[in-house]
């Protein structure tokens, strides 16, 4: 590990990098410097420019002004992943996978494996599956992308910006998808790299992981350079310090008691449906109920079953006392019963479209006044939502596409919250979310918990569902392994049932 | 004192339309040739609502004085051509009439009954009792359903069998493909009705194809094309006869029409083509080269 | 650092997106200055009557066809289904001289099976894409075949014609004005507004909109996917039937021949007005422009007989190549990059 | 806890996809079945032959049209450009006569021209929608109206037709067999195996696919996006020729009727077959199936007359509809909300 600032020359860096979007600025003149077998964090907060810088170190933007320089020289970096043939590859932020194609199609697409002409599918296949293995994931290389699971389909980004032996390996967010244990098969990875001398930079709003794998760290604000700093300088905490430009409170809210004498709003007996088997489980009015379990050990399959998206096979549910079959998405939000998505870009929001549309589409017909839709409440609505969730964007008539992974996050729980729910199912509430708006909206989620709402998290980081939830709901594949309260709700103890260690049969 | 004479007709979409647009540019180019003050304008509209549309821009756009129309269809452009006619215009009626009587000062037609009544009688006079004979039909039209029911009504009672009629629309490749199903159906066949040149050239092609175009075979087309009529001339055995549908007359139309004008004698009246029966005694009469049709 | 947040640079958006929404405007407004310099009969009052009622057919099936596409559908049986419901109109009102005469009440009865049979075709197009889960080309297409033969088998290959004395009672529908205008003008911008405003002013636009953007957020954000979309057909259907019910008093009759082509047409003049063929964004403003549009290029070269007639193929498509061209509204600007 | 971390469900992928994949096939057994029952001769060689023979024009332009469509595209003008290359190869060799003589080196000529005129309409329409970002359904619905307004130009309306002499050199080429099966067969056989092994096992068949599954995906994954989708265009132009080399000595003549409607026709035979009309997911054995469907359908209507003429388009729009829904391939399964 190059041990203090080597002096070698950077491999890559940014020289004064300005950038806007029309008359937008959104990078101030920011430096950075790149190293050979180095981890080079980036954090700040949403909106704070990270992904806009990534893509000019990587060719897919160009900047306003400013330079970039390959090892030390001046060069103008080719657009549309062209400045791979220069050894920098980026994952995007936003998954970037052909959806109808396999695995093996999209690792090695645009650079086949070919000989005289032909596809060598079967070297291709087995590098492939090379890849697969090395990174512990279990799928095939023909499995279709739209078959796979959201954090599958982002270990396939990182196999595929692995199997690109790159000099610099630019990843924006890669983490946010995925459980710790994958994060942990992730960092493995780069470990490797790094030693074979990779410069590997790297977002991430999770302070603890920017922590365990970086080098150096740059934080950003609102544009502008902070500081570049060597990780064992800096703290967690003085990290979010530097992002947010001023102290932090307490993560998590202080837990409110829940009345265990309030009624069940929701009970569910023996849900069968597809992905899960025999799933029983109660949520009370107030109530926050955390649901862990690994990737696909059928979480949000409940959810989607119980919310109309998907069929339901048996059980029953009751819903405020009567039994209800909400056939519809819509019928369940008349209910008061919602649903957030953790795939805001294909489930969640329409990109082409502005703010305004994606705000009120889930709720429109609370818009509707007489036969036509009330612009003026639409745009109250959304003047609401950005001061009530920060979102920030600073051309408000900006694509929703163009908004920072955070603010359309953001912008997505604004959405579902237009419906004045009265069961909030939060899937993955703070995929993506910078520490200061995390910290808003755990707050946020408590509070409406206190009036009387009750909350489902869907969660696959430990600590938000440990230090937000009253319950916690454990599945693994498909089924219901335990439910825990109070003291049990501990890393250890999810973690044994999750795994299938530990099991119990159900209260 | 320009004397402006609208010329509307279908456009052409298969030979036979060609020919007619053919003899149309050439009567133009004749007509206003022989009087300076004549001025003929020609428009082709792809189907019934685009010329009842041409026939008013006719009308509001170059104020013509006469319009010579081969109507798409009766039915839908009696009422166009009725209002031209309420602009004081002269109005010749090309092939297909009107459907209410009176609106016309000329008509100059073809005669589809008769297209069909003089081919059945040469059938009869070919073939005896017991024979078969298939029959490939125009696109589904008036004027399709005026040959067919008169060339049926006079086969009636022959004993000549119609083995099957499918519509090949005045069409070579549909003519071929319906031909060689035919074949592929039925192994006697006497004779071929195909209705129209273009047909019976695909018809042609299916039988020799399948080397059965000896035996006897023969094929009757119709209209007049001008290698249809060649062929007669040069006694070729497969296409004997041709029974005429001259496209020519949409000249002899706008001949009559510009005569209207600039004869002293009266030309108003009824033109009816006949539906002669072209063989090679009298094809000559009836060559073109200079054609497209 | 919440005030902040909301920058303000509305500025820079404008630039762009109003030259797209201009484009159909300015390409009709050059076919226009051609029109007049070709002949300066082009602008007189009669010209421009014609132009307009004749642009209502297709300006009228294109407002239906612009749902369709906007929710990422798409329509071939328009023409088609334009002259089964012409056939049956007429075959309806014919059977109904006996009972009712030959006065209004018969007219209504047909005009009331058009809706009818608009309103079911559309059901039935949208429920086999929907339901169905079938390709709509591949619907469409179907029932394109399927309603043409139809209305040939209605007619034994011949021309159905509607009964002359119920002719003299419906002809105004076409021919007569009010307040200027010809009736199939007026019927024209009524569905316009109501087109305009059903997409940009209701809930029902914004799912279409929704659906044709993406059609699991739409699920996801309680949409009725299947049952908007079902709607829009049927929406195409009602246009349909209007359109039939203004073209029938034209011309009287109906065949096989009615209608060929006007969906191509009605497709085309969504396109040229900007909608995006692929779903998601649609513009009725623009249809409409497209449909003035395309009846704007038959009649100019109706009025110069400069162009070989064979040729008039040529010139349309050149022109609704340009006229695309126009409304992409960046030409000059540099083929950026991203 | 590190193993069993990522686990997926991958069984239950298969039932559905195989049953597609089976489904045009399946569609045609059907077909043929009705055929043999509507008339045993309906499986005699003679019939098999002309079946094969004709369904190879459309077969060849499908095969590129399923290019096209794979990568998002749509090209509405290739029965119109088959229409004018016809015309102008037989324009050529018949002027080639003077200079050439009436031997293979003429049809040589004619053939070569007809490849040429291929690669570049396809060109010009694959510059337009890519380099002119015009949407492809106009740039072609316009090449299609100028094409066909080329062809009726130069046969002035009528058919041109290929000198006597040079059809006999050039006719074998339809009606000739080489080990039994005709010469247009052949052609369509190679055709169909160079397709299927661009896409299936080249990468740009995968570019393809991921252009039509993803626009910016592929852009992001340095493909060059413009090239390869005029490439495609470059391609269905190819086929189109072919198709028309094959055409011409059957007949020996082009006018403006040659290959109305062959667009629609390829394009339903793409879609029969199961690809997928937004794009991403292409199938050449399918399109080929596709293409055997639509000429055996027209054929068993040509062997009964149980089915009045005029109703013939009402069966053709029901067995297409009901193949495509036989290809889906979840007939009997619950539709799934999702
Ligand atoms: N193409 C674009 N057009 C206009 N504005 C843009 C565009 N891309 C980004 N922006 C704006 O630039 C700002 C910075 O966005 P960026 O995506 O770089 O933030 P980020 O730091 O990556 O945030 P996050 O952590 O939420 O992903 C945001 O305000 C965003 O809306
Ligand atoms: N409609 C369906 N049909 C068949 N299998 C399904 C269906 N929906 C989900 N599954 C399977 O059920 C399992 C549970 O998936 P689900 O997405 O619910 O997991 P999860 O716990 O929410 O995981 P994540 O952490 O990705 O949110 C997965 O293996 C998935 O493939
Ligand atoms: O094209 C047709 C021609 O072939 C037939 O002979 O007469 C009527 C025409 O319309
Ligand atoms: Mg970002
Ligand atoms: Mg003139």
């Amino acid at each position: 590990m190059p041990d203090g600032l080597s002096i070698s020359t950077p491999i890559l860096s940014a020289d004064g990098i300005s950038k806007s979007f029309g008359s937008v600025p959104v990078l101030f003149s920011v430096s950075m410097d790149i190293r050979a077998g180095e981890v080079h964090a980036l954090i700040g907060e949403n909106g704070a420019g990270k992904s806009t810088l990534m893509k000019i170190l990587s060719g897919f933007l160009q900047p306003t002004s400013g330079h970039i320089r390959v090892e030390g020289v001046d060069t103008e970096l080719p657009g549309n992943g062209l400045s791979e043939a220069l050894g920098i590859v980026l994952i995007h932020q936003e998954l970037n996978l052909a959806e109808q194609m396999t695995v093996e199609e999209n690792v090695f697409l645009g650079r086949e494996l070919q000989s005289r002409g032909v596809l060598d599918r079967t070297a291709m296949r087995a590098a492939v599956h090379g890849f697969l293995d090395d990174i512990g994931l279990d799928i095939s290389p023909q499995d279709r992308i739209s078959q796979l699971s959201i954090a599958q389909k982002q270990m396939v980004e990182i196999v595929k910006a692995m199997s690109r032996d790159a000099k610099v390996l630019i990843m924006d967010e890669p983490t946010a998808v995925l459980t710790e244990a994958e994060t942990e098969l992730f960092f493995a990875q780069v470990r490797r790299l790094k030693e074979r001398g990779t410069a590997i930079v790297f977002v991430s709003h999770k302070l603890a992981e920017v922590s365990a794998i970086s080098d150096q760290v740059t934080v950003l604000r609102d544009g502008q350079w902070i500081g570049t700093h060597a990780t064992k300088d800096l703290t967690p905490d003085s990290m979010a310090q530097m992002m947010v430009g001023r102290e932090l409170s307490d993560l998590y809210p202080p837990m409110n008691e829940v009345d265990v004498d309030a009624d069940h709003l929701l009970s569910v007996q023996n849900l069968t449906a597809p992905g899960v088997h025999d799933v029983s489980f109660d949520l009370r009015k107030g109530e926050i109920l955390g649901f862990s379990g690994l990737i696909g050990a059928g979480r949000t399959a409940v959810f989607e079953a119980i919310c109309g998206l998907s069929s339901r096979r048996s059980g029953s549910i009751e819903f405020d006392g009567a039994s209800a079959t909400f056939d519809s998405v819509a019928a369940a939000r008349d209910a008061g019963v919602v649903y957030l998505t953790k795939d805001r870009k294909e489930k969640g929001l329409l990109l082409g479209q502005k703010m305004r549309p994606n705000l009120s589409l889930f709720a429109l017909p609370k818009f509707v006044k007489g036969l036509s839709l009330d612009q003026k409440a639409e745009d109250a609505a959304l003047e609401r939502a950005i001061r009530r969730f920060d979102i920030r964007a600073r051309d408000p008539n900006v694509n929703v596409g163009d908004l920072s992974g955070g603010n359309q996050q953001k912008l997505l729980l604004a959405k579902v919250m237009e419906c004045d729910p009265r069961i909030l199912i939060i899937d993955e509430p703070t995929r993506g979310i910078d520490v200061g708006t995390k910290q808003q909206i755990y707050h946020f989620i408590a509070a409406i918990a206190a009036e009387g709402v009750s909350v489902v998290v869907i969660s696959s980081e430990m600590p938000e569902i440990i230090g937000l939830c009253h319950r916690v709901v454990v599945m693994r594949e498909g089924e219901i392994t335990g439910i825990l309260t109070g003291e049990d709700i501990n890393e250890s103890e999810i973690v044994r049932y999750a795994a299938g260690l530990k099991r119990e049969r159900q209260q | 004192e320009n004397i402006k004479i609208g010329v509307s007709y279908p456009t052409p979409t298969h030979a036979w339309a060609a020919g007619m647009n053919w003899h149309a540019e050439k009567a133009e180019e004749r007509l206003e040739a022989l009087y300076p003050d004549v001025d003929l304008i020609l428009v082709n509209s792809p189907d019934p609502s685009a010329q009842a549309s041409a026939l008013e821009d006719l009308m509001s756009v170059h104020q013509i004085d006469a319009l010579v129309v081969l109507p798409f269809e009766s039915e839908p452009l009696t009422d166009p051509v009725l209002n031209v006619k309420k602009s004081g215009a002269l109005i010749t009626v090309v092939d297909r009439g009107l459907s209410q009587p009176g609106i016309e000062d000329i008509y100059v037609a073809g005669n589809n009954p008769e297209l069909g009544r003089v081919s059945a009688q040469y059938m009869k006079g070919r073939l005896k009792e017991g024979d078969n004979i298939v029959i490939l039909r125009g696109i589904p039209t008036l004027i399709d359903n005026e040959r067919f029911d008169a060339f049926m009504a006079e086969i009636e009672g022959s004993g000549i069998n119609v083995l099957d009629h499918k519509h090949a629309n005045w069409n070579r490749d549909d003519g071929f493909e319906v031909m060689q199903d035919f074949l592929s159906r039925f192994p006697d066949i006497d004779a071929v009705w195909a209705q129209d040149d273009d047909i019976a050239i695909g018809v042609v092609a299916a039988l020799k194809q399948a080397g059965r175009d000896g035996n006897g075979m023969f094929v009757v087309g119709g209209a007049g094309m001008k290698e249809t009529i060649k062929g007669i001339m040069d006694g070729n055995e497969l296409v004997p006869v041709d029974v005429l549908y001259p496209p020519a007359m949409i000249a002899t139309a706008m001949d009559v029409t510009v005569a209207a004008f600039k004869s002293n004698g009266p030309v108003a009246g009824r033109y009816i083509l006949g539906a002669t029966l072209i063989t090679p005694e009298n094809a000559a009469s009836f060559y073109f080269p200079d054609s497209p049709f | 650092m919440t005030e902040t947040a909301m920058s303000t640079a509305k500025s820079s958006k404008l630039n762009g997106f109003d030259l797209k929404t201009a484009g159909p405007a300015i390409a009709l407004l050059i076919l226009c200055v051609i029109g007049f310099l070709l002949n300066p009969a082009f602008l007189s009052e009669g010209n421009i009557t014609n132009l307009l009622t004749r642009s209502a057919f297709i300006g009228i099936i294109a407002v239906g066809a612009t749902f369709v596409i906007t929710a990422g559908g798409i329509d071939l049986s328009v023409g088609s289904m334009a002259a089964v419901i012409a056939g049956v109109m007429i075959i309806v009102m014919n059977g109904a001289v006996d009972t009712f005469g030959t006065g209004l009440t018969t007219v209504l009865i047909g005009c009331g099976c058009s809706i009818i049979l608009g309103l079911g075709a559309g059901l039935v197009n949208g429920l086999l894409t929907t339901k169905g889960k079938i390709e709509a080309f591949i619907v469409t297409l179907g029932t394109m075949g399927i309603y043409r033969s139809l209305v040939t088998y209605f007619a034994d290959g011949g021309t159905l014609s509607l009964n002359y004395d119920i002719r003299g009672v419906y002809r105004p529908v076409y021919y007569e004005s009010f307040l200027g205008l010809p009736i199939p003008v007026w019927v024209f911008i009524i569905v316009s507004i109501a087109g305009w405003f059903l997409m940009n002013r209701t809930a029902f636009g914004r799912y279409c909109t929704a659906i044709g953007s993406n059609e699991s957020v739409a699920k996801y954000s309680a949409i009725k996917v299947d049952r908007v979309k079902t709607l829009t057909y049927v929406i195409q259907g009602l246009c349909v039937s209007l359109a039939t019910i203004i073209y029938v008093p034209r011309l009287g009759s109906a065949s096989s021949s009615t209608g060929v082509l006007w969906e191509l047409e009605a497709i085309a003049a969504v396109i040229i007005g900007g909608t995006v063929l692929k779903g998601g964004y649609g513009r009725i403003g623009g249809t409409i422009l497209g449909a003035l549009i395309l009846t704007t290029i038959g009649n100019i070269l109706n009025f110069t007989d400069m162009i070989s007639n064979y040729l008039n193929g040529t010139m349309q498509g050149l022109i609704i190549i340009i006229a695309v061209w126009l409304q992409r509204g960046d030409w000059g600007r540099k083929t950026s990059a991203d």
